[in-house]
């Protein structure tokens, strides 16, 4: 049994304005969304800003409620758990912010922000608090002379990576991480990777990890959704992805991606056609306007997320 | 339309009617008065009563206190006097203030700025009565006597715009005084806000000219919190200036409003207060408008 | 600067100290503010003559005095048949119609209508035969009939009616100068209908022409104003001596030139409403109006308070000083039927009296009204008969005599004032008054009794006196006539609460001797009953008092013939007949004013300020 | 809280404001006053007492000879006239005394012939046309003035000091201390102030952070609870809330009860504003996400991770709308539906109006009230502009 | 790669602010030169100077808390950029230096047509007449691929996507041919697929109108793709420059070498490994250590690092570091 189910899920957002603040129009976030990530696993997300990857794992983690569709947690549906029953998951999933510096209250000291979520949920007996918030401390790399101080003393690397440490205080088995280093610098974020990747291999940790960045998701993840205006158009696993990949959007992401080495420079794949509005999603395939590929069908009907071979599903007419 | 509701309920802790009808009223004159005016009525069938009249712009209830004035006829005279003291008082305020605000903007952090900032702050810490108490000593009666003839006048109105400076200049100039202060602070803190925003920083790498980004790139992105600001008192242009028309004797609508008060005319509140309410409501229907106009952002679909 | 084109007008700028009266219809009025407001457009059926001193009546719209019958009961009365009402739309072609004697009873009948809410009633109450019953009758009825009869008055021709009373009340006469029985055409008030409050019509010198509410009122000359003329002097008598007090002043001060002319002398007049007496003083001082009574809080910018002198600068200008004694009573009062300080019990009257005893009048008087107000014992104010020899009784509880009160409260049993309970003290929110009111807090608390001050609106403190809810209270009654029994009337029993014994004080002998003295005309038999009733209130302390005004009035020199009273609720100038305007320009900033005015001024501050 | 606020940037950057600084200086000690007032070094009874004669100038002003011939007339001259004029002098002549001032240890008869005496020179000075100019009634005036003095017993070197105090800065028409009054009053401003502005910051955080916590009804409530407060102008609504008290008749209107709520009811609403816009704009953060993925409740989430971080906006709403009840105070007292039995900078100044003090050029008690409103209300208004920039991350 | 004379020459650029801690020094002692038809990338972490260089070249620093050192001279074409008065710079600015400034989102101004914004700096520098002005705009327009030109010009930013508004701010830069143009990270905010299309317009202008670029960005992928020439930034000062082929291949400074070895490698053989990484942080302005600003973090260092500050080398193969012992080709 897969640890974590989604199955169809949609969000749409009301934008609401005007005189009586009525509801002029909808973002699509996600447009049936349907996947399962196996116990152990990385799965990686990405799509460029906006695609909905950020909603996804929100919709996941019950911040926000999914307008249809199902999660499902270890065989247990959760999307229409009550507050008091959920709290039992709250303890096994858990997030990782994107922006280090605004995950933490900054009126409260970083020993006390993860002080506090032991104590709510009685992970220890009080007196072993202080002791367990170091042994967490001290397991993500940050000094422990530190726990007093107030987050603004602290650099981004090390915000994140107090994030990280006040999400595994509950131990929990799945975490989603939405990208937790697109705020921070390539020199410290691969610090953040690297503990991210000691806790995996020490607690076999489960994980949605979001990113727009391919060769993050590239060296880090299993296996990768590629998302697009709220749709996956590609879930392929990360071994070669160059090579495996199908999907000409999928293609285009890792041809447009510069090298970091000018010897290898190569003329950078450029997607002409514009991205369609996430009010109005086309009603094809949203990857119509910019597609090399296009045809007839991909104007009239969304193609199927199609398993290719075992864990690579593409969602294409052409390919 | 709560708010009459409110304001009625606010009223209604006190019994006007044997206030009304002075020492010799016997107990079954108080009783007629009351039935005459309605007030043995339910409440609520009072409520909708004046709800209704409302909705039918009907002012032609009598006054209380002054027999045989309807509020119609008393809104249509005090209005238009408030609001000979009060727009031109907004306009001024607003226009120096920007302008200040602008300037102490521009020049922040400077000598400049402190010292604009620093009087802004002095004159909004004096009192209002204060302001008035002495303007009218000063402004209008020792000036009059040192330049030899009346400059502002000390109490009264007439109407007639050739009378407007007489009259209204110097509760003018006092009002602008008084609330230059918080206006001054709050436009320069837009301005700041703006100065700090990137296209101005865009602008500038255009080579614009410093009067081009004050007066087109910063003014126009100000102008919505600047029609916010407005809007917010545009409501209140209506009520005039209590004070300044007590003071300076002029029958506007926030003299005829207080003395409703004390004389507990309940129509003129209730029907003033659900105008007012009705404005309110206009004021926001006119920002969201002037908003699509200034902010093509919020423009409608 | 404001548009005053006289155009050989002669206009005349008055203040008046309020927002303006609330009706001028006559029967609607009450205040001193109706009254002269009104009294420009309509007219009585007597008045008080112009100058003479003290007041005495004579005939407005009537030929002669009234003649009344031996028993004092029966009134006859002779309209003037020259008199015609404004021009006015609601008459046949706009002509004003010729006063006759069914006017007059008209508008008396209107006193009894309910639709009118009149204030007036109290006037007319128990007074003529058959007029209480007619009331009764014709409010029940579905429509009120001013046609249907009433006994006691009857039309004897269009210029000719005969009153019947019920008692041979003394009072009457001076009811027929009140405003209130002023005369109204029926055809106007049929006319405007409610508006008529705001439309007067009368026989009056002056039309309204203009009303702003709260701002100002504009009456103009009456073109078809009826003969009537300035007086003529009287001159002095055979003997030598004046025919009245000041006579040989108002001579001097040329009170007589325009005798026997045809009035009204004046062409407009302006009147300018202020409720902040500080705007009121500045305008006169430059001069935009003609008189004013001068604010307590400004007298000694225009009079030397030692020794009550206009200043120089100020006579000078020829600014004309007139002190107007008031005929009135500023008292505070018990509600007797308070548990705790009413009552008629020795020790309940101890208590008051000690309270009486701790209230420093003369302090005050210093303090608020410039030293300038008579202080007395008693509720009879100094110019009508039963008032004590130099307003002081030995025998009475006047302040501050700590010592007594205090013997007094330990008597009552209340020593140091101990065990009294909190004196709620009513009064009204106006100008100094809550200042006045702390200033006897900190009295009563000497003897160690505490004020609990409700400061409310004037509605309010009516309110609380009618439902007999205000244990402790400051008020002050003007007199309606010259006659001590309009203050005497305040202790009657019956008049209790709602009515004007606001002490609701009830005691059979004062109730006896009030019926007595109601019938009586002056004597000194009344006197001495007077006198008799006046201890009574004393000893008994339901009021703790007295103090009466004087006020003083500044005259422009342009104003002439001005000669103000302020009494009976009548205007404060009289303004029907009044007075001549020089025709010397109104220089509204008079440069000879500014340079000596300062004195009151401290020269370091003149610096600062400019 | 404190000590972390202490060492946080804000608390830097304020410290650094030198004007800040004498602000926050003003303040306390307006605050040590107030409490000094608390503990009754200047009590509501020496507010009340008489101290001296009528409208005595204060400290710099020279008097003129009216106004010291009035002041020699009403000191304790007249009132011992008066004693010695009653039944029982002995017992009446007890009684007098204006402040510290009282009669001088002689016999009735001794008091009487120098009273006689200062009657006739009375008399002789009630002639003369002016007092100004004329070195001969000058003289006179002397005299008359030293003579009465004769009526007052010395007094001991505390009561001197204390006498002095009190009319340093003159008296007003009743003969009562300006000083005391003015400096009583700091205390009824601040408890105003205080109390107000705190109870509506309350009000307003809490509501608005409700609302923008919750949307929903909630927000609808709250919304619709402002609009339709602040529709009504603030004025108008404050005097008929101050109105609707003077018709109650509890005991609860003499005290500042009235005044607070009136102005609560339309204070809490601008706090209320920007507290619901700020709580809107951090419920998208991520560490109130965080905090509710955490499992925590609503509550806890609100009050230890929204709250504390408005605490900004709160701390500026709060000196703020201070200074709105200080100065609303006083309009409101002018119109008689202030501060009730005990002295206020706005019953002062309404006396001052009333009085006539700015036209006959006795500025004592309108300029007292005046000058210590203006100080405090200043030092507020210097603090909240330094607390405004501090907040600012803007702002360097 | 051609040899051009220099176009812009920066030497001894020091930026100061003053905040509330104190004055700080936010770049020390900068110098570099850039050539007509050149791309010169600026790396280095955040906050370590880049915007503020290029900022400082275009004078747009914040007035009222900044001050260039006087020693600072920025040579543009004879004339010294860090003295030049408002007017010299207003001139200057928009017409012949251009600046893109990082998001696009809130460079342009909401209330104001694309058109208008774009005329505006038109309106500025040339003598155009109206319809010419706006005949020039709409080309710009679609020289940077905006589609439907015409119609965009009368649209608002807030129509347009977060592409587009960077492609009508690069054309705003451009529409007076400037010769030096200082991109600041303009690809940052973007996705990958639109951050290609404007490396690639980049590129296509610096062949066909010879115009410098400062380009900075902290993504070594972008500087690897387009730049001729690299300056490393750390802690407000340049620890290396050289040319693009040489940095990537023989980083001297060990600063460089944990950058570039910090990124994340694509393959099989780097999947899931542990990354390199820099111990440590960025010193604060405030409290920088004597002797190398990066000695805390450096896997090299040594006593003298700590004593003494190093100086930038002299040019050795067109190369420069900051660093005692520089690194030899260790790949
Ligand atoms: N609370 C909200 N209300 C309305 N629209 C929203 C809300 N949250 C997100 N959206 C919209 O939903 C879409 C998807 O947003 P989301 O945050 O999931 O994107 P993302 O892929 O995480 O982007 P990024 O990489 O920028 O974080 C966007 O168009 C966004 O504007
Ligand atoms: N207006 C300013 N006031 C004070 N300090 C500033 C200001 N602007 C920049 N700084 C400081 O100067 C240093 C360099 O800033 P700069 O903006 O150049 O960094 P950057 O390299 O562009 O970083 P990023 O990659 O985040 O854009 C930083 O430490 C910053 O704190
Ligand atoms: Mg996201
Ligand atoms: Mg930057």
């Amino acid at each position: 049994m897969s640890l974590i189910e989604v199955k169809n899920l949609v969000k749409h957002f009301p934008v609401r304005g005007g005189l009586l603040n009525r509801v002029l129009k909808k973002v699509h976030a996600v447009n049936g969304v349907s996947f399962t990530i196996e116990k152990g696993e990385i799965l990686g997300v990405v799509g460029e800003s906006g695609c909905g990857k950020s909603t996804l794992g929100k919709l996941i983690i019950r911040l926000l409620e999914a307008t249809a569709g199902e999660v499902i947690f270890k065989g247990r549906p959760i999307t229409h758990l009550n507050a008091s029953e959920l709290l039992p998951f709250r303890r096994q999933m858990q997030m990782i912010f994107q922006d280090p510096h605004a995950s933490l209250n900054p009126r409260m000291t970083v020993g006390n922000a993860v002080r506090e979520v032991l104590s709510f949920h009685n992970i220890v007996p009080r007196q072993e608090l202080a002791t367990k918030v170091k042994e967490l401390f001290s397991q993500v790399g940050v000094n422990l002379d530190s726990i007093d101080r107030y987050p603004h003393e602290f650099s981004g690397g090390q915000k994140q990576r107090i994030g990280i440490a006040r999400a595994l205080a509950v131990n929990p088995e799945f975490i989603i991480a939405d990208e937790p280093v697109s705020a921070l610098d390539v020199s410290i974020q691969a610090q953040v990777l690297n503990v991210l990747m000691d806790l995996k291999n020490e607690f076999d940790l489960t994980m949605l990890f979001i990113s727009h960045d391919l060769k993050v998701i590239d060296h880090f993840c299993d296996r990768m959704l590629v998302m697009y205006l709220g749709f996956i158009l590609e879930e392929v696993p990360c071994q070669d992805i160059h090579a495996d990949a199908l999907h000409p959007y999928t293609k285009a992401l890792l041809g447009a991606n510069p090298v970091s080495d000018p010897e290898k420079r190569h003329e950078l794949t450029v997607l002409e056609g514009e991205v369609p509005s996430p009010y109005h999603p086309p009603q094809g395939c949203p990857f119509v306007t910019r597609c090399p590929l296009v045809t007839e069908q991909c104007h009239a009907e969304m193609p199927p997320l199609v398993e290719r071979i075992e864990g690579h599903r593409v969602a294409c007419w052409e390919v | 339309m709560a708010i009459v509701l409110l304001v009625m309920l606010l009223l209604r802790v006190r019994d006007p009617v044997p206030g009304m009808m002075g020492k010799q009223a016997t107990v079954e004159d108080i009783a007629n008065k009351r039935e005459e005016l309605g007030l043995n009525r339910p409440r609520y069938v009072q409520y909708f009563t004046l709800l209704q009249q409302m909705v039918t712009f009907d002012f032609s209830q009598e006054l209380w206190t002054q027999p045989g004035m309807t509020v119609g006829e008393l809104l249509r005279k005090s209005v238009p006097i408030s609001l000979l003291l009060t727009l031109p008082a907004l306009f001024l305020t607003t226009v120096i203030s920007v302008c200040i605000g602008m300037i102490s903007a521009y020049a922040r952090g400077r000598l400049l700025d402190k010292i604009l900032v620093f009087f802004a702050v002095l004159g909004m810490s004096i009192s209002f009565l204060v302001y008035i108490i002495f303007g009218q000593y000063f402004g209008s009666y020792q000036l009059g006597r040192l330049v030899g003839q009346p400059v502002f006048s000390i109490h009264g109105y007439e109407p007639g715009l050739q009378n407007w400076a007489y009259y209204m200049l110097l509760p003018v100039l006092i009002s602008v005084i008084v609330s230059m202060g918080y206006n001054t602070r709050f436009y320069r803190a837009v301005m700041v806000e703006e100065t700090t925003q990137d296209y101005i920083t865009t602008a500038w790498s255009k080579g614009a000219s410093t009067s081009k980004i004050m007066f087109v790139h910063m003014l126009r992105n100000a102008m919505i919190p600047i029609i916010t600001r407005i809007m917010i008192t545009l409501p209140l242009l209506v009520t005039g200036s209590i004070l300044l028309e007590r003071f300076f004797g002029i029958p506007g609508m926030g003299d005829a409003l207080l003395s409703a008060i004390s004389n507990n005319d309940f129509p003129v509140i209730e029907v003033f207060s659900s105008i007012f309410a009705g404005l309110f409501i206009c004021s926001i229907i006119l920002t969201d408008v002037l908003y699509a106009v200034f902010d093509p952002r919020v423009r409608l679909q | 600067s404001p548009s005053t084109e006289d155009n050989g007008e002669k206009v005349l700028y008055l203040p008046m100290e309020t927002a303006g009266p609330n009706s001028l219809d006559p029967v609607k009025g009450s205040s001193q503010y109706d009254s002269r407001a009104s009294s420009y457009v309509y007219q009585t059926l007597l008045q008080y003559k112009y100058l003479h001193r003290p007041l005495e009546l004579e005939p407005l719209l009537l030929t002669e005095m009234p003649e009344v019958s031996e028993d004092g009961k029966l009134y006859r009365f002779k309209l003037r048949q020259d008199v015609f009402f404004h021009d006015d739309e609601c008459f046949p072609e706009g002509k004003g119609r010729r006063l006759v004697s069914e006017d007059f009873f008209y508008s008396l009948k209107r006193m009894a209508s309910k639709k009118n809410q009149p204030k007036s009633w109290w006037l007319m109450a128990d007074t003529i035969v058959g007029f209480d019953e007619f009331k009764a009758e014709q409010n029940e009825a579905n429509e009120f009939d001013y046609d249907a009869p009433v006994e006691g008055m009857k039309i004897l021709n269009d210029h000719e009616f005969e009153i019947q009373l019920k008692e041979p009340f003394y009072r009457f006469t001076y009811t027929l100068a009140m405003f209130q029985t002023a005369v109204v055409p029926r055809e106007a008030v049929e006319h405007y209908g409610k508006k008529f409050s705001r439309h007067p019509v009368g026989t009056g010198p002056f039309l309204l022409k203009e009303w702003e509410a709260g701002s100002s009122m504009t009456f103009v000359k009456n073109p078809n104003y009826w003969e009537e003329t300035y007086p003529n002097d009287p001159g002095l008598n055979k003997d030598g001596s004046e025919p009245y007090l000041g006579y040989l002043r108002d001579k001097e001060l040329g009170f007589y030139q325009d005798a026997g002319k045809k009035l009204p002398i004046i062409d407009r007049v302006e009147l300018k409403m202020f409720v902040q007496k500080q705007p009121m003083w500045l305008k006169f001082r430059i001069r935009e109006l003609d008189y004013t009574a001068v604010p307590a809080e400004n007298f000694s910018e225009a009079y030397i308070k030692r020794t009550q002198k206009l200043r120089k600068e100020y006579a000078d200008m020829g600014i004309r000083s007139e002190p107007v004694p008031l005929v009135d009573l500023i008292y505070y009062g018990f509600n007797m039927e308070d548990e705790d300080f009413g009552g008629y019990d020795d020790r309940q009257k101890w208590l008051r009296q000690a309270i009486s005893l701790a209230i420093d009048w003369e302090e005050r008087n210093e303090a608020f009204y410039n030293n300038l107000n008579g202080i007395y014992d008693g509720p009879i104010p100094a110019s009508l008969a039963g008032h004590p020899k130099n307003g002081s009784l030995p025998y009475a509880y006047r302040g501050p005599d700590l010592a007594r009160a205090r013997k007094l409260l330990v008597k009552a049993g209340y020593p140091e004032g101990k065990g009294v309970p909190k004196l709620v003290f009513f009064t009204s929110r106006a100008a100094r008054l809550a200042e006045m009111a702390e200033m006897s807090k900190r009295h009563l608390a000497k003897i160690g009794i505490e004020l609990d001050v409700r400061l409310v609106d004037f509605s309010t403190l009516t309110d609380a006196l009618r439902n007999r809810r205000a244990p402790f209270f400051g008020l002050s009654w003007v007199s309606d006539y010259p006659d001590a029994e309009n203050f005497l009337q305040l202790f009657y029993g019956p008049f209790k609460s709602p009515s004007s014994n606001n002490f609701n004080y009830d005691r059979p002998e004062y109730n006896k001797l009030y019926e007595r003295i109601r019938v009586m005309s002056p004597s000194s038999e009344r006197t001495e009953l007077y006198e008799q009733m006046r201890d009574m209130v004393i000893e008994d302390a339901p009021m703790i008092g007295s103090m009466e005004r004087t006020r003083y009035f500044l005259i422009n020199k342009r104003l002439q013939n001005c000669k103000p009273i302020e009494s009976f609720k009548l205007a404060q100038v009289p303004q029907r007949q009044i007075a001549e305007i020089s025709q010397e320009p109104i220089n509204r900033c008079g440069p000879t004013l500014s340079a000596g005015s300062f004195t009151t001024f401290p020269s370091s501050w003149r610096l600062c300020c400019w | 809280m404190l000590s972390r606020f202490l060492k946080s940037r804000e608390a830097k950057k304020l410290f650094r404001d030198k004007s800040a600084i004498v602000a926050m200086v003003v303040i306390a000690g307006y605050l040590l006053v107030a409490l000094a007032m608390m503990f009754d070094v200047v009590s509501r009874d020496d507010c009340a007492n008489v101290v001296g004669p009528n409208s005595v100038p204060g400290f710099f002003l020279r008097e003129e000879p009216e106004r010291r011939y009035e002041i020699a007339r009403t000191s304790l001259f007249g009132k011992v006239k008066r004693a010695l004029e009653k039944s029982d002098p002995e017992a009446a002549l007890a009684e007098v005394q204006l402040g510290k001032l009282r009669v001088a240890d002689k016999t009735p008869a001794e008091l009487q012939a120098i009273v006689d005496e200062a009657v006739a020179i009375q008399d002789q000075l009630k002639e003369a046309e002016s007092l100004d100019d004329d070195p001969e009634m000058l003289s006179l005036l002397e005299t008359f003035e030293s003579i009465t003095a004769e009526l007052v017993a010395p007094l001991s070197g505390s009561d001197r000091f204390m006498h002095g105090v009190a009319l340093l800065l003159g008296t007003d028409a009743q003969g009562r201390s300006i000083l005391f009054r003015g400096v009583y009053s700091i205390k009824v401003a601040i408890q105003i102030g205080v109390v107000t502005a705190l109870v509506s910051v309350l009000i307003g955080a809490v509501l608005g952070s409700a609302a923008g916590y919750f949307g929903g009804w909630v927000d609808a409530l709250v919304v619709w609870l402002y609009t339709t407060f602040s529709s009504i102008p603030n004025l108008v609504l404050l005097v008929v809330i101050a109105y609707a008290f003077q018709a109650t008749d509890s005991d609860v209107k003499d005290t500042l009860l009235p005044v607070y709520i009136a102005f609560c009811a339309t204070f809490w609403i601008g706090t209320c504003r920007v507290v619901r816009g700020e709580t809107m704009k951090l419920k998208q953060l991520e560490y109130v996400q965080a905090a509710k993925t955490a499992g925590f409740g609503s509550m806890r989430v609100l009050f230890r991770h929204v709250l504390p971080n408005t605490s900004h906006l709160l701390l500026i709403n709060f000196s703020l709308l201070l200074i709105g009840a200080i100065k609303s105070e006083v309009i409101l007292s002018y119109l008689g539906l202030g501060v009730k039995s005990q002295p206020s900078w706005g019953i002062m100044i309404r006396d001052a109006g009333n009085n006539g003090d700015v036209m006959t050029g006795f500025f004592w008690q309108i300029g007292t009230a005046t000058a210590l409103m203006f100080v405090l209300v200043l030092a507020f208004n210097i603090l909240s502009d330094a607390l405004q920039d501090a907040f600012d991350p803007k702002h360097l | 790669m051609h040899k051009s004379k220099a176009l812009l020459t920066v030497n001894n650029l020091s930026v100061g602010f003053h905040t509330d801690r104190g004055d700080v020094t936010a770049i020390e002692d900068v110098s570099f030169e850039v050539r007509a038809g050149e791309i010169l990338g600026i790396v280095g972490e955040s906050g370590c100077g880049k915007s503020v260089t290029g900022r400082s070249i275009m004078r747009l620093l914040p007035k009222f808390n900044s001050f260039i050192d006087p020693q600072s001279e920025i040579n543009f074409e004879g004339i010294n950029l860090a003295q030049a008065d408002e007017k010299t710079m207003r001139t200057l600015r928009g017409d012949r230096i251009a600046m893109i400034f990082q998001e696009p989102m809130t460079a342009l101004n909401p209330v104001f047509t694309i058109g208008w914004q774009l005329d505006e700096a038109l309106k500025y520098h040339t003598t155009l007449k109206k319809s010419q002005r706006r005949e020039r705009a709409v080309a710009m327009l679609k020289s940077v691929e905006i589609p439907n030109p015409e119609q965009r010009y009368h649209e608002y930013p807030h129509q347009l996507s977060g592409g587009m508004r960077q492609r009508v701010v690069i054309a705003m830069a451009l529409c007076c041919d400037p010769e030096l143009l200082i991109a600041d990270e303009p690809t940052t905010a973007l996705d990958v697929t639109i951050q290609a299309q404007i490396l690639r317009l980049m590129d296509e202008l610096r062949k066909k109108a010879e115009t410098a670029v400062i380009l900075i960005t902290h993504d070594l992928g972008v500087i690897a793709q387009i730049c001729d020439r690299v300056i490393v930034m750390y802690a407000g000062q340049i620890v290396e420059t050289a040319d693009v082929y040489s940095l990537f291949k023989n980083p001297q400074h060990p600063y460089t070498k944990a950058l570039l070895e910090s990124i994340p490698q694509t393959g099989r053989q780097h999947h899931q490994t542990r990354l390199p990484t820099i111990e440590g942080i960025v010193p604060s302005l405030f409290d920088l250590p004597d002797g190398c600003r990066f000695q805390d973090r450096c896997t090299f260092r040594t006593q003298e690092c700590v004593d003494r500050e190093p100086q930038l080398s002299d040019e050795v193969d067109s190369r420069k570091v900051r660093c005692f012992f520089p690194l030899e080709n260790l790949l």
